[in-house]
């Protein structure tokens, strides 16, 4: 272990190096382009910077950064739930980087929302001004508003340890149950209502993905990115950070891999059923023959089967590296997922040269809001109690 | 009773009320589960 | 050509009536909605449109909206399939009614596309900030004033009517039909209907253009296709169609369905409380379980401790007590030694002396 | 566990895993969008469905489609001719003496493949599978192209679409052959005797080939399709192959839509001669009253010759036999008639099989569309136009018991006929205005000149020669009401003004406004006529040189 820390502690990036390492050089640049075309956005307007129409006014803005970002920060939620709730102390150690991919992923949501939305500093009008209760946008961003609040009063011990507040701390810790609840309640709403958004145009999303469980498949889907999302967070955390991570968190760590990519598994095979019963309730089975068709099963099978199937046999072999990587299958698979049901089998009725194909632009700042999010994290990891415990608060918990 | 011409304007009045009761529900169920327990810790 | 304001002021009153008594029926079981009485709408009569586009002129005029490259007269803009953008609400498209059908080019039909002023409008039904707003006199108002631009409303609408100023930095807007609201509030008719010379757009209280497509039809059946679009579609629309042609041959979806956008998330919407109320028991209910769990397992833990410790502490005292009557024997014998020690020198001593 | 991995790469492989995710899916989305729609399939006229064996049960193979005029051709480039395939079917078929002159004509040919009988399931599949398989093993082994061996091959899931269009022997044909065969009619019209149980010719009985050949092949006499089949194309073969001008043997030659076109049409065809009346009264049935007490309406005078002339076959009205409509639509209506009564034989509405349904879609040509278009279909027809139809029978003594024969009663039919006016009448064009000026939209255009009487006589012209038209338009002011409806006829008809005024009176909804009313009504009437004008607002409003 010890000489694998010393390895990544080689790694170019740890805070004792020269500030112009490659990292920084590359994550510098991405951030430059980022905060031009922001400028760009900004002054111009979204035509200056998006492909967006009136026939396409969500794109990958909306698609990849809110909706698979949404659904890929579930893992806080997740394995407080797990270990708060379920009791499973075992996994404690996984608790507090989930959170903070958490936390750090609906931050950056609602920092990407600010790119996306026609006026950004009206955003709390629907909690100011009027609130359209008919909507399930309401209902999301209601939602979002306060689990980013609990998620970063959840998240908050790890800076209070850092910067010794003892008080505080104590009092956040003493809240963590009452949290993690709401935290669930909040997240099955959300996560559930973000599906639900499309219900109301069944005229425009193809039948094959267009079904009354939206909402579920949403919920369930979120559970699996949250689970796989924290196998691969805590597989790069630990390729990088490992001379950060406690004993503790280093003997945990392949106990939670196996034990998250079990339940994701099961999981995974519950959301295959119900999808296939989706289908059915439609009576959608004829449309498995068309074009969408193959590309709805490429979906389902390459998804959702297969990665069920990979965590299956990596979990019964103790197969981590299998597990690892069926971790990034599956959070590529959930994206692919909300893309699909946002944009690509959106408005399936429109010719194809009048589809939207995103802007580089907009692919522009969705990797600059990804790379900030990987900076913090980093910053955050490399400076808080977040991979090992406080000494001053061992027995915490 | 008020009365609706539309099912938009039932819904927009109806979910506002239910968004009140759930904001109540959920304190008062925080506050129910401590009255539920307080007198657990001396068994 | 506007309509003498008492009579519309008569309009408005027999909707006012309608209001006050009329359809409480109905409305009083908050179950079956049948929208504003007498409110007003428009029959759009695709076999009397000639695509003159003398609606879209004036609809651009009224609504002083930013002036096109191509002047309203010119024609060949047919040539395409447009849809409403953020400076035209309205347009009017020509189809070949003969496209799909395999059957050689036929007579061309024009249909004007506009907002449709749903009874029951998906945009309203899906914008967080009720931007959108259904009036008693039928047409569907947007304010500006509170819109944050998230565009939901163009991703709810089935007709693909909204449209959004993408190109506005700091005060983009939602740009669609008005049904020209702030005119029959004046007690004026639509721009467009009023510029229309052929009559193909008819303006009137919706139970009346019903009453009208229906005339229509029964009497010139083989000019008409039995149906009157937007009756029912979507759960009725304010604007509404009669065709010479298959609506679809005119570019019309007829898929959408009867359903009103609202009860589409009803659902959804219904489930929210229903999470709400019962999660957080469950969730308590589970964490309780485990906490026992786990207090019975400490218990055991600490009794177990316990009896260690006692054994261990029996086992000292043992030891303990062996040891000091040990030492008191020990003393004992001392002793004796010493005073015999002492009785012996005692007598050594009497001896000699 | 690969080790040293910097994080830059990782995040390298992220972005670049997002990026690549996206292009992907959307440029695969532009795929399935454009994939959608599939491909068409050929049309053809010869298509031939070969399913023989269902008439031993079920069949477990897909039906062969067999593309005929592709064999024939094939066949004629080795210059062998039907009997390659099909056998001489001299002794198939009875062939009655007195359609000897035809038979000479003609050795029929059995339109089975190979075979005279459908014997048995086994045979007939062994005859297809041999012969078929066979020759295309032959000619593929000469190297030349030939049709398919594999299973597969003949019994294809996806068929050609057939584009088979039905073939009429209408007037002009049946002209140009009885032309041809110097009127003898025995060599085609015959009818079965029952008593001798053999096809006799019976002259001037001639009838319609589909009154006793119909759909489906019944006991005694064979389907309309094997009866043309045989009889035609046999002719022609021989003719042919007497180097004789003659009609098409191929399938397409008859079912193809571009070749029918192609067949020549005689203009004015000279009547068909077989004893029919040139006129004649459309009676109740009631035996030789001139008058039925019963109906109440007066009979019908019917020019029988002319209508003959109107139409393409006998079947337009004669639909199932050539006998007198009574004999099966009484007044009260029977069985034979399917109890349609004679009322609605002759008055039904929307169907081109009675009278007034034939006269009504008359209405529907340009020249007569203008006004018509506007006229309600399903209104009530004014009683007076019932008269000129009903027409006031010649006085006679007794009308309940004047008995005439059935020539009689033509008679008085010819001479009430030819006692009709039918000329269009109206006013002297003293009183038709020349010029209609309409000053409505003075706010936007010049005022617009209508040329009243010009459009009046367009309107003449278009129905000088059409004696229907005439006959309906011989009041004063019939024709005036194409544009001055809902008005009584008059002289001076009210003016549009008086009625139409402003638009969207919910008051009388139904009536629309000035404007509109006169553009619906020309513009309508411009349309339906096939008029290019007017193509802009300038070509009737004049220009407004204050405006603009």
């Amino acid at each position: 272990m010890s000489q694998e820390a010393a390895v990544a502690g080689k790694a170019p990036f740890t805070p004792d190096r020269s500030l112009f390492t490659r990292f920084n050089v590359i994550a510098g640049i991405i951030v430059i382009i980022g905060l031009v075309i922001t400028i760009l956005r900004f002054s111009g307007g979204l035509a200056t910077v998006t492909n967006l129409d009136d026939n396409y006014p969500w794109g990958i803005w909306i698609g990849f950064d809110l909706m698979a970002g949404v659904a890929l920060a579930a893992g806080g939620f997740v394995t407080s739930a797990a270990v708060y709730v379920f009791g499973m102390k075992r996994y404690h150690s996984a608790v507090r980087p989930a959170i903070l991919t958490g936390f750090l992923g609906y931050a950056l949501v609602v920092v990407a929302l600010h790119y996306d939305v026609g006026r950004p500093w009206r955003l709390p009008y629907p909690f100011i001004m009027q609130q359209g209760t008919t909507s399930l946008l309401f209902e999301v961003a209601a939602c979002v508003a306060l689990y980013l609040t609990v998620l970063f009063v959840e998240f908050s011990s790890a800076p209070l340890e850092w910067l010794g507040l003892k008080k505080a701390r104590n009092i956040v810790v003493r809240l963590t149950i009452l949290l993690t609840i709401f935290g669930v309640v909040l997240s099955t709403l959300h996560q559930s209502s973000l599906g639900a958004l499309f219900l109301i145009a069944p005229s425009k999303l193809h039948p094959l993905w267009y079904s009354g469980y939206l909402p579920v498949f949403f919920f369930i889907s979120s559970i699996i990115a949250g689970l796989s999302m924290v196998i691969f967070e805590s597989t790069l955390s630990h390729r990088y950070f490992a001379h950060k991570m406690d004993e503790t968190h280093l003997r945990e760590k392949e106990g939670v891999a196996l034990g998250f990519g079990k339940a994701a598994s099961l999981v995974l095979a519950g959301y295959f059923a119900i999808k296939v019963i989706g289908i059915s309730v439609d009576n959608n089975w004829h449309l498995l023959g068309t074009c969408y068709g193959a590309w709805f099963l490429v979906e389902l099978l390459g998804f959702v089967a297969l990665p069920c199937f990979l965590y299956a046999v990596g979990v019964r072999d103790k197969n981590l590296t299998l597990i690892k990587w069926t971790s990034g299958l599956t959070v590529f698979g959930v994206a692919l997922n909300r893309l699909n049901v946002c944009l690509i089998a959106f408005n399936w009725h429109l010719p194809s040269d009048e589809k939207y194909f995103p802007h580089w632009m907009e692919i522009g700042i969705s990797v600059f809001v990804v790379t900030l999010g990987i900076i913090v994290f980093r910053f955050i990891v490399t400076r808080m109690p977040i991979l090992y415990e406080h000494p001053d608060y061992k027995d915490g918990h | 009773m008020d009365v609706f011409y539309t099912l938009q304007d039932f819904m927009t009045y109806t979910k506002g009320v239910t968004y009140l009761l759930m904001a109540a529900i959920l304190l008062g169920m925080a506050g129910f589960w401590c009255f539920l327990t307080d007198r657990d810790e001396d068994e | 050509m506007s309509i003498s304001r008492r009579k519309f002021l008569g309009w408005l009153g027999a909707a006012g009536m309608g209001t006050a008594m009329g359809s409480s029926a109905d409305a009083a079981s908050n179950k079956h909605f049948t929208g504003y009485p007498g409110s007003m709408g428009v029959l759009h009569d695709i076999n009397r449109c000639v695509g003159c586009r003398s609606c879209e002129a004036a609809c651009n005029k009224v609504n002083e909206l930013q002036s096109p490259d191509q002047v309203f007269t010119d024609l060949s803009v047919l040539d395409k399939k447009r849809r409403t953008t953020s400076d035209a609400y309205t347009v009017v498209n020509r189809y070949d009614p003969a496209t799909g059908t395999g059957r050689e080019k036929e007579e061309p039909v024009f249909r004007k596309i506009q907002c449709n002023h749903c009874l029951e409008p998906a945009c309203a039904s899906a914008c967080f900030v009720r931007a959108f707003t259904k009036t008693k006199e039928g047409a569907v108002t947007y304010d500006a004033s509170v819109c944050v631009g998230c565009r939901y409303c163009m991703i709810a609408c089935p007709f693909n009517i909204p449209a959004y100023e993408y190109d506005e930095a700091f005060t983009p807007r939602v740009m669609k039909c008005t049904m020209c609201h702030p005119r029959i509030m004046k007690g004026q008719i639509p721009g467009c209907v009023e510029s229309c010379p052929k009559e193909a757009l008819t303006f009137g209280k919706r139970d009346d253009l019903i009453k009208i497509a229906n005339e229509r039809i029964q009497k010139y059946p083989d000019s008409y296709v039995d149906h009157i679009y937007g009756e029912h579609e979507m759960g009725g629309t304010n604007w509404l169609y009669i065709s010479d042609v298959p609506f679809e041959r005119a570019g019309m979806r007829e898929d959408l369905g009867i359903t009103p956008a609202p009860q589409l998330t009803s659902g959804a919407l219904a489930g929210v409380p229903i999470v709400v109320g019962l999660w957080p028991v469950l969730l308590t209910g589970i964490y309780a379980m485990s906490k026992r769990k786990e207090k019975i397992a400490q218990e055991e833990e600490a009794q177990a401790v316990a009896q260690a410790v006692a054994g261990t502490e029996a086992e000292a005292e043992k030891k303990l007590s062996a040891a000091l009557a040990k030492a008191a024997k020990d003393k004992e014998t001392v002793v004796k030694k010493e005073v015999k020690k002492a009785l012996e020198e005692a007598a050594k001593a009497k001896e000699e002396s | 566990m690969k080790k040293g991995k910097s994080l830059l790469r990782w995040a390298g492989v992220l972005a670049a895993g997002t990026i690549v995710l996206i292009c992907f899916s959307f440029v695969g989305a532009r795929g399935l969008a454009s994939l959608s729609n599939d491909c068409g399939k050929e049309k053809r006229a010869d298509v031939i469905k070969i399913d023989t064996l269902k008439v031993f049960g079920d069949i477990e193979r897909p039906e062969v489609i067999f593309l005929h005029d592709l064999h024939t051709a094939a066949l004629e480039k080795k210059n062998k001719d039907c009997s390659a395939c099909h056998l001489s079917g001299k002794n198939f078929e009875v062939i009655p003496d007195t359609l000897k002159a035809a038979v000479q004509r003609i050795d029929r040919m059995s339109p089975k493949f190979r075979r005279l009988k459908d014997i048995s399931r086994k045979e007939v599949m062994d005859i297809y599978h041999n012969n078929c398989i066979e020759c295309h093993t032959n000619m593929s082994a000469d190297g030349e192209k030939t049709g398919p061996v594999t299973c597969g091959g003949c019994h294809r899931k996806n068929p050609p679409v057939s584009s088979r269009q039905p073939v009429g022997f209408d007037k002009s044909l049946h002209f140009r052959h009885s032309k041809v065969q110097e009127k003898k009619c025995e060599l085609c019209h015959h009818e079965y005797d029952e008593k001798t149980e053999k096809l006799v010719y019976a002259k001037e009985k001639e009838v319609s080939c589909r009154y006793c050949h119909k759909q489906e092949t019944q006991e005694n006499r064979i389907s309309l399709k094997l009866a043309s089949h045989l009889s035609c194309i046999d002719c022609h073969r021989k003719t042919l192959a007497k180097k004789a001008k003659a009609g098409p043997v191929r399938c397409s030659g008859c079912h193809d839509l571009e070749n029918q076109k192609k067949i020549e049409k005689i203009a004015d065809v000279p009547r068909m001669e077989r004893k029919q009346p040139d006129t004649i009264m459309i009676t109740t049935g009631q035996p030789g009253r001139i008058k039925d007490v019963t109906a109440r309406m007066d009979f019908v005078p019917f020019d029988h010759k002319a209508h003959e002339g109107y139409n393409d076959t006998c079947r337009a009205c004669h639909h199932t036999d050539l006998e007198k409509c009574n004999k099966c639509h009484t007044l009260a209506g029977k069985k034979e008639g399917k109890y349609i009564s004679l009322e609605q034989a002759m008055h039904q509405m929307g169907t081109e099989n009675t009278c007034m349904g034939c006269h009504e879609i008359k209405q529907d040509d340009k020249k007569c569309a203008g006004c018509h278009v506007f006229m309600q279909r399903t209104r009530k027809k004014e009683a007076s136009s019932c008269l000129k139809c009903h027409m006031k029978q010649p006085e006679v003594s007794d009308p309940g018991n004047a008995q005439l024969s059935e020539k009689q009663l033509a008679a008085v039919a010819g001479t009430m006929l030819k006692a009709r006016k039918s000329v269009t009448d109206t006013f002297g064009d003293e009183d038709i205005p020349e010029k209609v000026v309409i000053r409505d939209m003075v706010n936007k255009y010049g005022p617009a000149e209508f040329p009243h009487r010009k459009i009046v006589h367009t309107l003449l012209d278009n129905i000088r020669n059409n004696k229907l038209a005439n006959y309906f338009h011989s009041e004063k002011g019939t024709v005036c009401q194409g544009c001055h409806h809902n008005s009584p006829v008059s002289q001076k008809p009210p003016r549009c003004g008086n009625c139409h005024g402003k638009p969207f009176d919910d008051k009388n909804m139904f009536k629309p406004g000035k404007m509109g009313a006169y553009h619906i009504q020309c513009m309508g009437c411009h349309k339906e006529m096939g008029l290019e004008k007017p193509v802009s607002c300038t070509d009737c409003h004049k220009e407004n040189k204050v405006l603009n």
